[in-house]
Formats: structure tokens, sequence, C-alpha cells
């Protein structure tokens, strides 16, 4: 599989005044075409800014690029110009954001938002604009779309907002799809709409897709690959089912841990993981997962363990994986 | 659950004028909702569940209808009594970033409802509480003096948490409150709510697409459909036994974090039109979708109704669909 | 230049301000008569050399009495739309002037007609006006008393005639050019408010072949400023007022396009003689005698203005062709030490030390008046050791509070209405409207009556000389200098007649 | 190259320092954190520099020359600024040096007074009309509307005959905050009515604040970036102000300087070549205006915790 | 809307009645005489003037005179000028008035916010110190010393072209405009900066910039909007002031407008005129801040004025 995507060792750092913010650390993945690569994680550990990164869309200061490489296409993305981005974003890679409400202009009608990126690449009147809003509206099953599209966003409610994005996202057919936390404000029967529909185009346009979520099952649903991070790092890659079958990083295991069963009873509490990341102010030395893990060796606290390959597919980073620990493991 | 409800919704509505007429969001929804229990308030996207917890929390002016919190009726109190109430009445809300004042810091985020109502005695107390609530919600004592953008969306769902939690309510209307989160983190939060609920006796209204969590989490579990209630039931037997179609099709949609399993699950897939808020149908509003609708159910709007102990339902097929 | 423009010759000027009217009889101020006084002319009227000589009139006689005045008018005088001006229209026209429902504000100087005043106050018939038309040439006018300078009054515009029959029919006839009908050298042809006035050649004025110019372009600017931009980008000929800062400038470099005319006003300050410690004249001497006017005229106001050592100003001659001011002389002398002296001796007469000495100079807003009043404070400061205030104020506000007698010092200037010593004398006479001073004198009173109501210049000039020199034992005010009027010219201009007391008069001025 | 870790390293970890890792941040106010970014604000800083210099030169600056403000030297006038009169004299032989110093007390004063009176009650109102209910805002934008369709002039003339009494200066600065707070209230208004809108305020709603204190600790603090540039823009405006008012006998009475009337006065020297008199008040206003816009800007971005550099 | 601006319109009226109340108060209360000159007028002709005005007449007859007149929408006519009615100075004042007004807002409209994007988009780079140099300028330079300054630098130096003052042709109307133009340009350009700053972080910028909008239409269709509301907010006292009077840049322009009979009939205290500019003023405001109010609506919709609810 080709790859359209391929992220080496980036590094993304925020200026602030209390110091350095190292968002991301060294951060390397890829996303083939055709492939649907889902990005899960901890909850601050970097993944939209990895995603934003992507799109160019930092805004430097107080973000700033350390280090690294995106190459989509065989063309690194840090080193265009912003009007070479411009041709890229929208056309080649679209994203949905996270947070709908703030990201849609509040004065601005839903309709005009949805095609106006569209319009930019392909000619049309106003007319045939407004049918085509309609149609994305309706696509992501916004229920009367004609009157919708004539509404502002905070006539919206919070699904409806995120499917907005989504339309938008979609509309002009881009080679890669970030879509970060796209379902998080939907029901069920519409989430398993949308992962439908997205599957559906990636099939007819050969889009790629990154997804970024929470939902495990939305996950398991719709991913070939999942990348797992922690921290501002991959702590671990693999294929769907390796990932969910044959965890290998104790963050992984726990994060898998966590997911409410269906038929769990009340009194039995969920699994978290103790304690909280650490800090990305002065991100500690070893691993970052070191202080929650409970499986950690003296090792982690200082080392930053390496990536370790399982098969072809599946890396992980943990000491635990060094063969010495294993052996260690077996003595002990 | 013989005591008093501590909230009793009554027929509450809530329209709202837009350009092409009045969209009925919420149109005659009543509930009860008992002292120390979880209310879960499921439904499709838009139906109208964010603004019935606003319009039971009275950010909106409802536009009908009656709401109880202790035998008093909140809508008819004015402007100023209704600050002191808001102290017993909390919100998380379903968008994490906007509900954040963009140029206050964090500590001062979580503290304003400790400033709104003066709790605490010196600054030393409000740092100790904020980290305090910080902490709970697995942030610390660093995030305090931080701003929201510099925040990811899950850190501020969870700054959202802490601000609710701060007033220690007795009653607190989750909007969503963990759809941003991380499933470590869901867990936190989730076993967290039910520690307070234990401890507290807090009352949660519990808004979620997570069906799953919905379960796990509630006593009982309201379904909405496009700004009516459809069934409301004790959740297990929700889960167990449903008996509106639409909740049939509700639950078999729910994604199920195992590949092997996902692959293989049969879902309802729905057919057909959502209808229109702004004038919506005579009759029940799911006979366009519903693979049972009969010509009745277009005609008359189905009745409210206890088919079985503590188990509403509102369609007129509720006793055939039950075998 | 202006004067070339492709519509002949049209003289270019600025007339400061829009006129609350162009007709004769409403008009009182000089951004009105400038305009009137080219427009219309009366019974007699002013030559180069200030002479009074015929205009509607060729000629007149005085009864023995001195009351009767019989005008024989010209016979080939015509309206600008070509009526013939006849007596009757000057009976009608000042009648007019004296109705109470024109509400006329000058309506006073005719008040020397008989049982004048008595009709505009509603107490005699206007039958009973001094004025008759005894045929179309022949205008009989009675005085109440006699008064020497009525014959001049006449030349003044209140007493211009205006045409009975067009006024009669359209009462708004002076609003705009199509209607505007008079008797001067120009006639009006275009009024655009707040832009400009232009009057153009009267081929129907008897002496028309005299007027060389075809027009008068009046622009209507306020700013001396902006004006004087214009005059010196050519596009005026003739300029007048100038800013204060330009006359010094131009004063400086000798311009030969700057010309200081005459003037017939005085500058002083009142002093309220009402208040301790005004009330002593000694007080006012010592304040009067510790300016320095030379300093004041050379260095501040800088318009060749010259330093009052009167109250009469100079360009008035007396009973012997004299210059009535010049012959006069000063009747004080400025030195610091007697200043000191008396006024020590004054203030202790009320009391008072200089250190008690409180006082503010009330005057209106202007650039001018504060320069000055800064100066004379400081010079009282430096030469007799005495604090005073400045305080400015809006012109009517000075005007209500000089009515009310709520101030101590106030700045103050008057312009004289006729050329006779009489418009400055009787201007301080017991409760007189315009004496804010408050002084008061029973012989000052006898002397102005004197003089007013005798015809022999002999009798009359004795009387004045000696109210003037009481007047100045007084000090009720204290006299700064006499006002000129500084022009700007262009040299392709020629023929302008500036008389004292009158505008520059262009009636007979050529452009080159 | 493979690097060789001692087999202790693999051993289980004991976590006894886990917690002395955490970094503790002390608290710190919002107005002391909002301080110091504004210290590392270059421009800001040179804009309060410049600010505090007016004012102690105000203080010290008449005495610097030697001359008095009010003493003339009528053979002295329109000097252009040499060794000995450093800003040159006037038309009355004044020392130009010393009458700025002097008039920056007065202009200064008036210019921050009046800025300060208009921002507060602009604020105040604006504030308060745009958070009332329609009805109230709609009237009290109303009566905004009659008091500055009202004729300025007059109500000020009124002022002058009402405080005959009062400090001339303490009447200034009212009538120089008398009306110019409508515009900035209107502002506000506008900027409220937009940002109550905001989910912040339905939070804090929902906590039970009032009104007034969503007023103050949300929407103002986020409609500071137009409340400050207008708030800047008023001190040269009253410094302006002050003087159109001495028209009507309401500014400073001569020969008391500020440094509107001395530009004012200056004009009239710019025909003749005495340009100086002219431009070294209009450059001590700008001065101070640039020098409270950079501070406006300074404190705008500091207030903004998205624009840390 | 129509609804809204039906009431608006009634609350107009007793505004304008407020206002003429308080200035017939005001006017008749502060000292100075309309009527008094500084010549020499014997108190027979004061008092036949006072009766022509009606000013002897008690002040609550006057007052319902005037009331009854300004309702009939005559104005009467000015006590100092003879050739006008208030309502002809008015009908000829404001047409010119209005022009220069509106060009020079205009000019401040086209450049003020461009400047303002500009400085706002190179934050603390040159061009935002070059815009605020122009806004301190702007500002600090009030339009007397501008108006004279262009008079004796470029309109003498120009040799005809730009001509000194009046007000003939087009070539007349530009430096006036250009004084008159300034300080609302800076004003204008600094609020729009500062607001800018503000929406050029939100989020939905960035949403815009995602779908490769170019960056003039981000800040053209997405910015702009959300950002020109203060601007609007002041629009309304701007436009109001440059329209209907600029006493200082007629006055140095010699300009036939409106402008000066605001200071000049106050200071001459001439009733009529007094009394029929500020109605005028006081109109033009409430249909300006009117339009504001509409303008608001139309820009945000989430601004509601227009409901009756609380
Ligand atoms: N503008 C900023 N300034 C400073 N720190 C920032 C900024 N933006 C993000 N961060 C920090 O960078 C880290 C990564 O944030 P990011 O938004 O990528 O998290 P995420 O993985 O998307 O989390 P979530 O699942 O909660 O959305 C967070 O710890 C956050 O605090
Ligand atoms: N301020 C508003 N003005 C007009 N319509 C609104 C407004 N707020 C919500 N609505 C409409 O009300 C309906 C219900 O919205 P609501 O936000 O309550 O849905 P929800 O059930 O919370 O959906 P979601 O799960 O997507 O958040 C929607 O059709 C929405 O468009
Ligand atoms: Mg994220
Ligand atoms: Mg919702």
């Amino acid at each position: 599989m080709d790859n359209l995507l391929e992220i080496k060792d980036l590094q993304i750092s925020f200026q602030t005044f209390f110091g350095e913010v190292e968002a991301v650390r060294g951060v390397s993945f890829n996303v083939g075409k055709k492939e649907t690569v889902a990005v899960v994680g901890e909850s601050g550990c970097g993944k939209s800014v990895t995603a934003n990164a992507i799109m160019q869309l930092l805004q430097v200061p107080p973000a700033y690029y350390k280090g690294g490489e995106i190459i989509f296409e065989g063309e690194n993305l840090l080193d265009k110009s912003e009007k070479e981005m411009q041709e890229i974003r929208g056309k080649e890679i679209a994203m949905v954001f996270q947070d709908p409400m703030t990201s849609l202009n509040p004065t601005m009608r839903v309709g005009p938002q949805i095609v106006e990126g569209y319009r930019k690449h392909v000619k049309m009147t106003k007319a045939e604009a407004e049918q085509k809003a309609i149609e994305m509206l309706e696509i992501v099953s916004v229920p009367q779309a004609e009157e919708r599209v004539k509404q502002y966003p905070h006539e919206f409610s919070g699904g409806m907002r995120q499917r907005v994005m989504i339309a938008l996202a979609m509309v002009s057919n881009p080679k890669l799809l970030i879509a970060d936390e796209p379902t998080t404000a939907l029901d069920v029967t519409v989430q398993a709409q949308i992962l439908d529909l997205m599957k559906e185009l990636q099939d007819k346009h050969d889009m790629s897709i990154m997804l970024i979520t929470h939902d495990l099952g939305v996950v398991a649903d719709t991913s070939d690959r999942i990348v797992v991070m922690y921290a501002g790092q991959i702590v671990e890659t693999g294929t769907t089912d390796e990932i969910f079958n044959n965890p290998k990083h104790p963050y992984t295991k726990r994060l898998l841990e966590s997911v409410p069963r269906p038929n769990m009873t009340k009194d039995q509490p969920l699994q978290s993981i103790e304690g909280t990341p650490p800090d990305l102010y002065a991100p500690p030395e070893g691993c970052a997962f070191y202080d929650r893990c409970v499986d950690s060796l003296k090792i982690c606290q200082h080392h930053m363990p390496d990536a370790t390959s399982h098969s072809k597919t599946h890396q992980s980073s943990c000491w635990l994986n060094h063969p010495m620990a294993q052996k260690q493991g077996k003595e002990g | 659950m013989s005591q008093e409800p501590l909230i009793s919704v009554k027929d509450i509505k809530k329209h709202f004028q837009v350009e092409s007429g009045s969209l009925k969001a919420v149109d005659g929804i009543s509930f009860d909702i008992y002292p120390g229990e979880t209310f879960g308030l499921v439904g499709e996207s838009g139906c109208g569940k964010s603004t019935a917890g606003r319009t039971i929390m009275r950010l909106y002016e409802p536009t009908d209808g009656e709401l109880m919190f202790k035998g008093n009726n909140i809508y008819e109190l004015s402007k100023k009594e209704m600050q002191d109430v808001r102290k017993n009445f909390q919100m998380i809300f379903q968008d994490p970033y906007a509900c954040l004042n963009p140029k206050m810091n964090v500590e001062d985020i979580v503290a304003e409802p400790l400033d709104i109502h003066n709790i605490y005695t010196n600054r030393e107390e409000r740092h100790r509480k904020v980290v305090e609530l910080l902490e709970l919600v697995g942030l610390g004592n660093e995030h305090a003096m931080r701003f929201p953008h510099e925040f990811s969306g899950g850190q501020r769902q969870r700054i959202g948490i802490a601000r609710a939690l701060a007033l220690n309510p007795e009653f607190i209307i989750c909007d969503e409150p963990i759809s941003a989160l991380d499933v470590s983190i869901q867990a936190q939060v989730v076993n967290l709510l039910k520690e307070l609920q234990d401890k507290l006796g807090l009352t949660y209204l519990f808004i979620a697409h997570d069906l799953s969590m919905v379960r796990y989490i509630s006593d009982r579990v309201g379904v909405m459909y496009l700004g009516k209630m459809m069934e409301l039931a004790p959740s297990e037997v929700l889960y167990d036994n449903p008996l509106h179609p639409y909740t049939k099709a509700l639950l078999s949609a729910i994604p199920i974090p195992d590949p092997e399993a996902q692959r293989k699950k049969k879902i309802i897939k729905l057919e057909g039109d959502v209808p229109s808020p702004i004038n919506p149908p005579e009759g029940c509003r799911f006979v366009d979708r519903c693979p049972y609708a009969i010509q009745r159910c277009r005609d008359e709007e189905p009745e409210w109704r206890e088919l079985e102990d503590k188990h509403y339902v509102a369609c007129h097929r509720a006793e055939e669909l039950r075998d | 230049a202006g004067g070339s423009g492709g519509d002949g010759k049209i003289l270019h000027t600025n007339n400061s301000s829009e006129p609350g009217s162009l007709d004769p009889a409403l008009a009182q101020g000089t951004h009105e008569s400038w305009v009137i006084d080219h427009t219309f002319e009366g019974l007699m009227k002013k030559d180069q050399d200030g002479n009074l000589i015929g205009g509607m009139a060729k000629d007149y006689t005085v009864s023995d009495d001195n009351l009767t005045y019989t005008f024989e008018l010209r016979d080939d005088v015509k309206w600008s739309n070509g009526d013939p001006v006849t007596a009757h229209d000057f009976e009608f026209s000042w009648k007019r002037v004296l109705d109470v429902d024109l509400g006329s504000t000058y309506a006073y100087q005719l008040y020397y007609l008989k049982n004048a005043e008595a009709y505009n106050t509603g107490e005699a018939d206007v039958d009973d006006v001094g004025v008759k038309a005894l045929d179309d040439t022949t205008l009989e006018v009675v005085l109440e008393e006699p008064a020497a300078y009525f014959i001049e009054l006449t030349a003044f515009y209140t007493l211009f005639p205006v045409n009975k029959k067009v006024v009669e029919d359209n009462p708004d006839w002076a609003k705009q050019p199509e209607t505007f009908v008079s008797n001067g050298a120009f006639k009006l042809t275009e009024w655009n408010h707040k832009a400009n006035i232009l009057v153009e050649k009267n081929e129907n004025y008897y002496n028309a072949k005299e007027v060389k110019l075809d027009g008068i372009d009046f622009a209507i600017i306020e700013n001396e400023d902006t004006a004087w931009q214009k005059y010196q980008a050519d596009e005026f000929d003739f300029l007048y007022p100038l800013p204060q800062t330009i006359v010094a400038d131009l004063q400086e470099k000798n311009d030969p396009e700057l010309v200081i005319g005459e003037e017939l006003a005085t500058y002083y300050y009142n002093f309220n003689t009402e208040l301790v410690p005004f009330n002593n004249a000694k007080v006012r001497k010592a304040l009067t005698m510790a300016i320095d006017r030379e300093t004041i005229t050379s260095k501040v106001s800088q318009g060749g203005e010259t330093p009052a050592y009167g109250i009469v100003p100079p360009g008035i001659p007396n009973e012997d062709g004299e210059d009535f001011q010049g012959a006069q002389g000063a009747y004080f002398e400025e030195d610091i030490e007697a200043a000191n002296a008396l006024l020590e001796e004054g203030l202790e007469e009320e009391g008072m030390t200089k250190e008690d000495f409180k006082a503010t100079i009330l005057y209106n807003t202007m650039e001018s008046h504060k320069k000055i009043a800064q100066v004379i404070q400081e010079m009282w400061r430096n030469n007799l050791g005495v604090d005073v205030e400045l305080e400015n104020v809006e012109f009517q506000v000075k005007l209500d509070r000089e009515k009310a007698g709520d101030y101590e010092i106030s700045r103050a200037g008057w312009v004289g209405d006729y050329v006779d010593p009489m418009t400055f004398i009787d201007l301080f006479v017991t409760d007189g409207p315009y004496n804010d001073s408050g002084f008061s004198d029973a012989k000052y009173d006898e002397l102005v009556n004197i003089a007013k109501t005798n015809v022999d210049p002999k009798v009359r000039f004795d009387a004045m000389r000696e109210a003037e020199e009481l007047f100045m034992d007084n000090l009720p005010v204290m006299p700064v200098y006499f006002y000129t009027k500084p022009y700007a010219q262009k040299s392709h201009l020629t023929n302008v007649h500036k008389v004292v007391n009158r505008d520059p008069s262009f009636i007979y001025a050529d452009i080159d | 190259m493979k690097v060789e870790y001692s087999p202790e390293l693999f051993m289980p970890s004991e976590k006894g320092d886990k917690d002395s890792e955490k970094i503790h941040r002390p608290s710190i106010k919002y107005w002391s954190d909002v301080w110091r970014r504004l210290k590392e604000n270059k421009l800001a800083m040179f804009g309060l520099v410049i600010i505090v210099a007016l004012v102690f030169m105000a203080i010290i600056g008449t005495h610097l020359s030697g001359f008095k403000y009010y003493e003339q030297n009528l053979s002295n006038t329109n000097q252009s600024p040499n060794s000995v009169h450093w800003f040159g004299t006037d038309d009355l032989g004044r020392d130009m040096f010393t009458r700025i110093w002097y008039g920056a007390r007065y202009s200064l004063l008036i210019g921050v007074a009046a800025a300060l009176i208009d921002f507060t009650c602009g604020v105040l109102y604006g504030g308060i009309a745009g958070m009332a209910s329609n009805k109230v805002d709609s009237w009290m934008m109303r009566i905004a509307e009659v008091i500055y369709s009202i004729p300025y002039m007059l109500i000020v003339i009124m002022m002058m005959v009402v405080f005959t009494e009062a400090d001339s200066l303490l009447v200034m600065i009212l009538a120089l905050g008398l009306t110019g707070w409508v515009p900035m209230a209107i502002l506000v208004r506008g900027q409220v009515l937009q940002l109550r809108e905001n989910e912040y305020v339905t939070a804090a709603n929902s906590l039970g604040a009032s009104k007034w204190w969503i007023l103050r600790k949300h929407i103002i603090p986020n409609a500071m970036g137009p409340i400050l540039v207008n708030v800047t823009l008023l001190v040269p405006t009253a410094i302006f102000a002050e003087a159109t008012l001495s028209f009507i006998g309401l500014g400073i009475e001569a020969p008391k300087s500020s440094w509107g009337t001395m530009a004012s006065d200056g004009l009239a020297g710019l025909a003749i070549g005495h340009g100086y008199q002219l431009f070294i008040p209009a450059i001590f206003i700008s001065l101070t205006m640039f020098a409270f816009n950079v501070l406006g800007d300074g404190l705008r971005d500091a207030l903004d915790p998205r624009l840390r550099k | 809307m129509f609804k809204y601006i039906v009431k608006r319109i009634g609350m107009a009226i007793i505004t304008l009645w407020a206002i003429i109340t308080i200035t017939f108060i005001l006017m008749n209360a502060v000292p100075g005489d309309p009527i008094r000159t500084e010549s020499k007028m014997p108190p027979e002709v004061y008092e036949n003037l006072k009766e022509k005005y009606g000013l002897n007449k008690p002040y609550h007859e006057q007052y319902l005179i005037y009331l009854g007149n300004i309702a009939r929408g005559d104005f009467g006519e000015s006590m100092k000028s003879n050739t006008q009615t208030v309502n002809q100075m008015i009908g000829s004042g404001f047409p010119v008035s209005a022009y220069l007004g509106f060009q020079a807002l205009l000019v401040a409209l086209c450049f003020g916010p461009v400047l303002g994007v500009i400085a706002s988009l190179n934050q603390n780079k040159w061009p935002d110190y070059f815009s605020m140099v122009i806004a301190i300028i702007g500002i600090s330079v009030p339009s007397f010393v501008l108006g004279t300054v262009l008079i004796q630098f470029v309109a003498a130096k120009s040799g005809g072209l730009l001509p000194v003052a009046g007000w003939r042709s087009f070539r007349h109307t530009i430096l006036p405009t250009i004084a008159l133009a300034m300080s609302p340009l800076a004003f204008i350009a600094r609020l729009m900066r500062s607001s800018m700053l503000e929406v050029l972080n939100q989020d939905y910028i960035k949403t815009a910039k995602s779908k490769g909008l170019s960056r003039g239409v981000v800040i053209v269709k997405h910015a702009i909007r959300n950002a020109i509301l203060p601007i609007i907010s002041v629009l309304g006292t701007i436009t109001t002031n440059l329209v209907v009077g600029s006493f200082v840049v007629e006055k140095i322009f010699a300009i036939p407008g409106l402008g000066m009979y605001f200071v000049s009939s106050i200071t001459s205290r001439d009733y009529p005129i007094i009394m029929g500019t500020t109605v005028f003023y006081a109109l033009v405001l409430i249909v300006m801040l009117l339009i504001v109010d509409i303008a608001y609506v139309l820009i945000d919709p989430r601004i509601n004025i227009m409901k009756e609810e609380g």
C-alpha cells in the first residue's frame, strides 16, 4: 500500500507564559491510500495538535514546529507556502474539527459555510451551490435540509453542528479526511449512518481517513489500523485486530479495559487508569506512562523506550518488550 | 421509589422563533426525577435533549409548562430568587469550549461559582478548592493558571465538569458530559459522579449518546424523539425490553468495541425522513420512519401511558409489539 | 487674478459673514452695510475725502430754527428696475423703519425726526412723523430738536430709500436677487447663501458712466485665515478684515499691499463705578496711568492703532476744521510712580490695601481681546503690583453681565455712527443705554444736551470739549487705543474710496 | 549501535518519589499576570515611560528654564527655539518651554480625567443597557439619544451658571465628560448585545451569576479591545475640547496655558512662519496620544491570553 | 422587523419631545439675551423686538407655540437673519453638509477598515506601526489644525489645482473631505484592528482556512463580518456628526453647510435656529441609531433586540 501521508518524527511545542509545552514529541506514522487510520489516546495527548499540524493550521506563534516532516503525496507540507497550502486544504486534505460550535462562523448561514470551499475548486452558480449544500446536509442526515441551510449555527443542536462540519469537510471529496472526533455528539443511529457514509465515500473516491476518536466502538467498526498516543508520543500502532486482540503496551491494555460493556451492572465500578498523565511543560525523561503503569521497571523512569516491532504492522514502545525485561519477567 | 420527586417536569414546552416559523424544540414532555437517582435522557441528535435540559435550568424561558422543584414552581420565581436556586442546580454543557470564557484562566473559571455565592473565606482556600476540583477530574494544580484555548477538547470538558461540581449542587444536568473524553477518563468521571451520588445523594439528569454508558449510570431512562418523550422506563427494563420501535432501532445501533462482534452485528436501519420540528405531523412523530406504522399513527397522536409498572410509552401499537 | 475673469471686470473680495438682511432698514452691521453701501444710495453721500455731497438729493435747505430740512431730489434718478426714485419712496422707507412690526434694530437712527420715537413706541400716529413728500422730488423733514449731524445721517444706510411699490407688493423682496430693487451703483444679481454675493453694475444709476467695474463678487468666508489664503492665491483683489498676525507681519515687511485705513472707533475698558474700589476716581486713574499703550499698539495689537489718551478718536474735524482729537491732545500721562501713589491713596480712601485689591477683567472670546487683556494684566502686575484675573465669556453673556452690572472691569469698544464727537460723548450720559460703567454726572449730561440741541459749531464743540475733559477726569472707562482699519489691496486695484467711518467703497474703483 | 543497559534497571520500580516530581505552580492573581505580560511588551513599556516622563516634567518642567509661564517680554516675541527659550517664545514673548509644562498639568489631568469619566459612564451605561431587558435597553438608549442631541454648548453654559461657586477645573472636567460617554455607551452596548449571546454567558447564568456579575466578569473583559481603543482616543479629544470650551468661557483662563489652547493660539502663527508655536504643543499632544495608544494596545494584548509571544 | 421599526418611530416622537422640552428650558435659562446687540438700542426698540419675536409672552405660552409649530414642521424664522427661514437654512445647508459628510464617511469607511485589517494581520510589524502613526495623526491632529495646514501647505501650493476654499466643484471638496475624514478613519482603523485581533483567533477562522479559502476570502467573508460590530456601533454617532454638521471644517473651508449654524446659533442665542438645528440633528441621530440597531441584527443573527420578551 502506498502511503498518502507520512509523518516523520513530528515535534510541536507551544510557547506559553509559563514555558514551553511539548505537545507533540516525535510522532511518526503513516496513512495509506484508501486506508482508515484511527488515532486514539488519552485526552490531551496531542491528537488534535497533530491533525492541525497536517493542515498547517496551528498559529505560529504560539505553536512552532520543532522538527519532523509531514509528507503528503511525496511532498513535505511543512515546506509549503501559505498559498500552496490553500490549494491543498479543503481539496486534497479536509478536516472535521473537534469543536463544532466554535468552529462554525456564527454570523454566516450554514449553507454557504458548507459549500464555499467547494465553490473555490468547482465553478458553479449560486443556485447550484445552494442545491449542493442541501444535498450535503441531506447526506449527513440533517432533516429538512432546505430550511436548515438558511439557518445559523446557533439554531442547530450540537449533533447537527457536528454533521455540518462533516458535510463541509466531505463536500469536495478530499484525498485525505482528517476527522477529529466527528461523532461524539451524535446518537448511535446517526453515528452509524455517518460511519457508513464515510466508508461509502472511501470506496467511491479512494479516500483515506485519519480518524481521531475516543469511541473504541467506532474504531472497531471503521478503522484498518490504530495509532495509540500518549503524552505527545505514539506508544503503539497496529492493525485493528492486533490492537484489540493483542495489545502490547500497558496503556493500550488499560484503555481497552476501561470500556464499559453493554452488560455491565451498576455496582461494578468502571475500570479507569489511576493517576494523571504528565504535564507536558516538563515531560519526563523516561516513559511518560511510568507514573501510572503497574508493571513499570526502574529503567522506565529515566530512559525512553524504543519502538519494538511485533509484526510488520504492529509496533509498541515499552521497556517490557526489551529482551532483558522479558528475561527478568521469566525469572521473577 | 415512593418518595416525593425532587424535580417534577410537567408538560414543558420550548418553541424557538425562527425565520420560517415556530420551531418546537421541546413540545410537552413530563417526567419526575427522584432524589438520588440518575435519569438518563437519550434520543436522536437534534431531538431537543439539550433544549429540555436548558429549559429545566431555566436558561431558556419556557414557552409553557411547570417545573416543580421541592414543591415550588421554578418558572414562577423571579430572576433574583432564581439565582439562589441555581446553587442547587448545575449544568455541564455539551459544548466544552464555547462555555468557557476565553479571557478567564482555569482557576477563575472553576472558582466562579464559589465567587458568585461567596463560598470561601480567603484566597488560599479558594485556590485549594479549585485544585481539589481539578484533581477530581484528572487535572491538576499546574493547569490552574492556564487559559481554555491551551487545552485539548477533553481537558476543556473536564474543566466544565469541575466547575459544575464546585457548589455541591443537589441536582446536575449533564449534557453529554463525557463525549469528548477518552474511555479511561470517561470511566474516571463516571465513577466520580457515582461516588458523589452515593456520598452526597446527588441527582442527575444525564444526557448522552453513549447508550452503554447511559445504561450503566442511569436508574431510569427516557427516550426522546422530535421534542416528545417516546418511552420511559427503568434502564434495565428499557434496554432488555424496549417497547417503542424507535427505542428498538436505537439500541440496535450501539457500536461494540470489538471488531469481531461489530462486524457481525445487525442494525435496524431507519428509513425515511425526520419530520420538521417546525410543523410536526399531527399524529405520532415517528410515523414516517416507523416500520410498524399504521394509519392510526398518522391521524392520532399516541397517548403517553404507563403500559407496565413504571414503564411509560407513547405508541399505539406498543402492546402488539411487546410480543 | 479675479479681475480678469471672462465676464468683465469683476472685483473679488470677502464679506466675512452672511448678511442678516440686505434690506437697508434691517441691516445692522458691517457684513450687511458693505453690500448695501454699494447697492443703495441715500439723499446725501460722501466723497473720497469724507465731505458730504448730494446723492439722490441734488440740494437741500434748512429752516432758520434748524428744524425743517427740505430736500430736492435729482430728476434723473432711477431704481434698478427703471422706476424713478421719488420723495415718496423716502417717506415710505423712513416710516417703514419706524414701524414696530418691521422690528428694525436701527430704528433709533431716525429718532431725530419729529414724533419718530413716539411712533416707534406706539405713542404717536404714523402721520405725525416728521417726514413728508411734498411732491415727487421734494422731501420735507421736520426734526424733533435741532441736530447738527442729521444731514450726515442721511448718508447712513438705515436712511436709504427702498422702492415703495416693490416693497409693498412683496415684503420678501430683499431675500432674492430676482426681486431685489436698489438705487445704487450696483444691483444684486446673485446670492448663494453663505457662499457669495454678486452685485453687478446698475445701468440705471445716474452716474453709471463713472462706474468702471462690471461687478463685485463678495465671497462669504468667516475664517480670516482662509480668506487671507485666498487673497494670497490671487483669488481676492481686496481683503478686509485681515488676521491680526498677518497685519503685524505685513507691517514689519512694509508690504505695499497693506493699507492702514482710518476707523472711527475706540478700544477701552469699562470700570464698574458702582463697585468698591472702582467707585474711586483715583483708583481708576491709577490703573489707567499704569499701562503702556505704546507697547500695546506696537507690540501686541500691531495694526497701526494709535494709543488713546482720550475717548474721541481722531478723524473728526472740529469747528475750525482741525482734527478734534489732535487739537485736544492727551488728557493724562502714563506715569507709573504717580499711578502707584494714586492707587495707594485711592485704596486707602476705600479702606483697602493693594493686597486686598482683587478684580477680574471680563472680555468676550476673541484672540485679540485675550492678548490685550493678558498684557494689561501683566502690566498692572508689574507696574502696580496688583493681581487681576481674566475671564472670557461669550459676547451675548458679556452684554448681559454688563447690563446687569455683574463685572468689575470689562473690555469694550465703540464705533462711531457719524462723524461727530457726539457719537462718542453721548454714550456716557446718565442711564445711557450703552453706559455700562454706571457713570453719572449732571454737569456732563447738561453739556451733552447743549451740544446736541445747538447748531452753533462753536457752542457745540466747546460743550463737547468740556464734556470730554470732565469725563477724562473721572475716567469711568480706561481708553486703550483708537482702532484702525487695515486692508490688503492688490496693486492692480485703484481708486478705492476709504472714508473714515465708512466701509471701503468700490463704486469708482478700477482694475488694471 | 545498541545501547547496553544494566539489568538492574529492569527491576520493577518502587514509586516512592512519584508525587515529588509534580511541579507546584504558585497561584498568580489575574492582574499580576496581566502586569507581567504587559512588562514584556517593550513598546507598551515605552509608552508608559513616556507618560511617566510627561507627568514628571509637568511637575518640575516649569522650574527649569527660569521663566514664569505668565512672564511676558514684548520685545522678544515669536522667537524660534533657541538656547535661552528652548521651545521659543510665543506672541507675547512668553517662554514656551515653561508654558508647555505648565499646560501639561492641565492637559494631562483633563485628558485622563475626562477619558476616565467617559469610560466609567459609557461602560456602565452601555453595559447596563445591553444587559437589561429589551424594553429597558430601548429606553436607556433613547435617553442617551436625548442627552446626545441636546446642544452641548447650551448644557455647558448652563453648567457654568449652576456651578458658579465650584472649582472651575472640576466643572470643566465634568463638562468634558458630559456627553462624550454616549458613543462609548453605544459601543459598549453593541458589544454586550453580541457577547451576551455567547455560551459562556449562559454557563455563568446557570451558575447563578447576576447580570451585573456577568457584565463585570465576562462581558467587559471580552469587550476590552474596542473599549480601550475608544478610551485612548478620548484623551486627545478631551485635550482639544478644553481649548474649545474656552470659547464659551469655561476653559483654562488666560494666562494659564494648556496644550489645547497653545495649539489653537499657535495656529495663527502658521501663516507667517511661526509654525513651531503650533507644532510644539501638537507634538506633545501626539506624544501623549502615542503613549496612551501603545499602552492601550499593550494592555489589550496583555488582557488577551491568546496573544502570548 | 416592521413592528420593531414602528415601535421605534413611536419612541422617537417621545424622544424628540424630550429633546425639544429640555432644549427649550436650557435655551431660556442660560444667560445671554437673543436680542441685545452691541449697538445702542433704546429700550423701546428692544421691547419692540421682544414683541416681534414673541419673547415677551410667558414661557409656557412660548413653549406651546414652539411645539405647535414644530409639529407642523415649521421652525420659524431666525432672530438674527432676515433672509431665510430656518427650514430654508436647513434645506439649503443640509445637502451640502450631507454631501461632504458622506464623502468623508466613504473615505473613512474605505480606508479605515482596510488599514485596521492590515494592521491586525501584521500585528506588531511595520504595517501595524504605520497604521498606528496614521491613527495618531488622525486623532491628535484635530480638523481645525489639519484643515488649516491643508489650506496653507497643500491648497496654496497646488497652483489652483486644489482650491483654498469654497464649494463649487468636486475639486473644492477634496481637502475638506480629507480634513473631515481623518479622525473617523483613524478611529475606525484602530477599532477594526482591535476587533480583528479578537476574531482572527476564533476557531471558525481556522475552519474557513481549512476549506482552502485564500487569506483574502477568509478575511472578507468570515473575519470582517464578525469584527465589524464595534464599527457599526460608532458609525451611528460618527455619521450623524459628519453629515449634519462639521462646524470646524465648514468654517475653515468656507463651505455653505449646516454645521456653522450649530455653534453660531448658540453663541448668538438665536432660539429658532437652535431649536431647528437641534431637532434636525436629533432626527438624524435617531434614524442613524435605528439603522445601527437594524444592522446589528442583520450582521449578527444571535443578537436579539427586537424580541418583545425580556
Ligand atoms: N495553544 C496551546 N497552547 C498551549 N498548550 C496547548 C495549546 N494547544 C494545545 N495545547 C496542549 O497540547 C496538548 C495536546 O492537545 P491536543 O488538543 O492535541 O489533545 P488531544 O489529543 O486532541 O486531546 P482531546 O482528546 O482531549 O481532544 C494538551 O496537553 C494541551 O494542553
Ligand atoms: N437557539 C435556537 N434557535 C432556534 N432553534 C434552536 C435553537 N436551539 C436549538 N434549536 C433547535 O431545537 C432542536 C433541538 O435542539 P437540541 O439542541 O435541544 O437538540 P439535542 O437533542 O441536544 O441534540 P444533540 O444531541 O445533537 O445535541 C433542533 O432542531 C435545533 O435546531
Ligand atoms: Mg482533540
Ligand atoms: Mg444537545
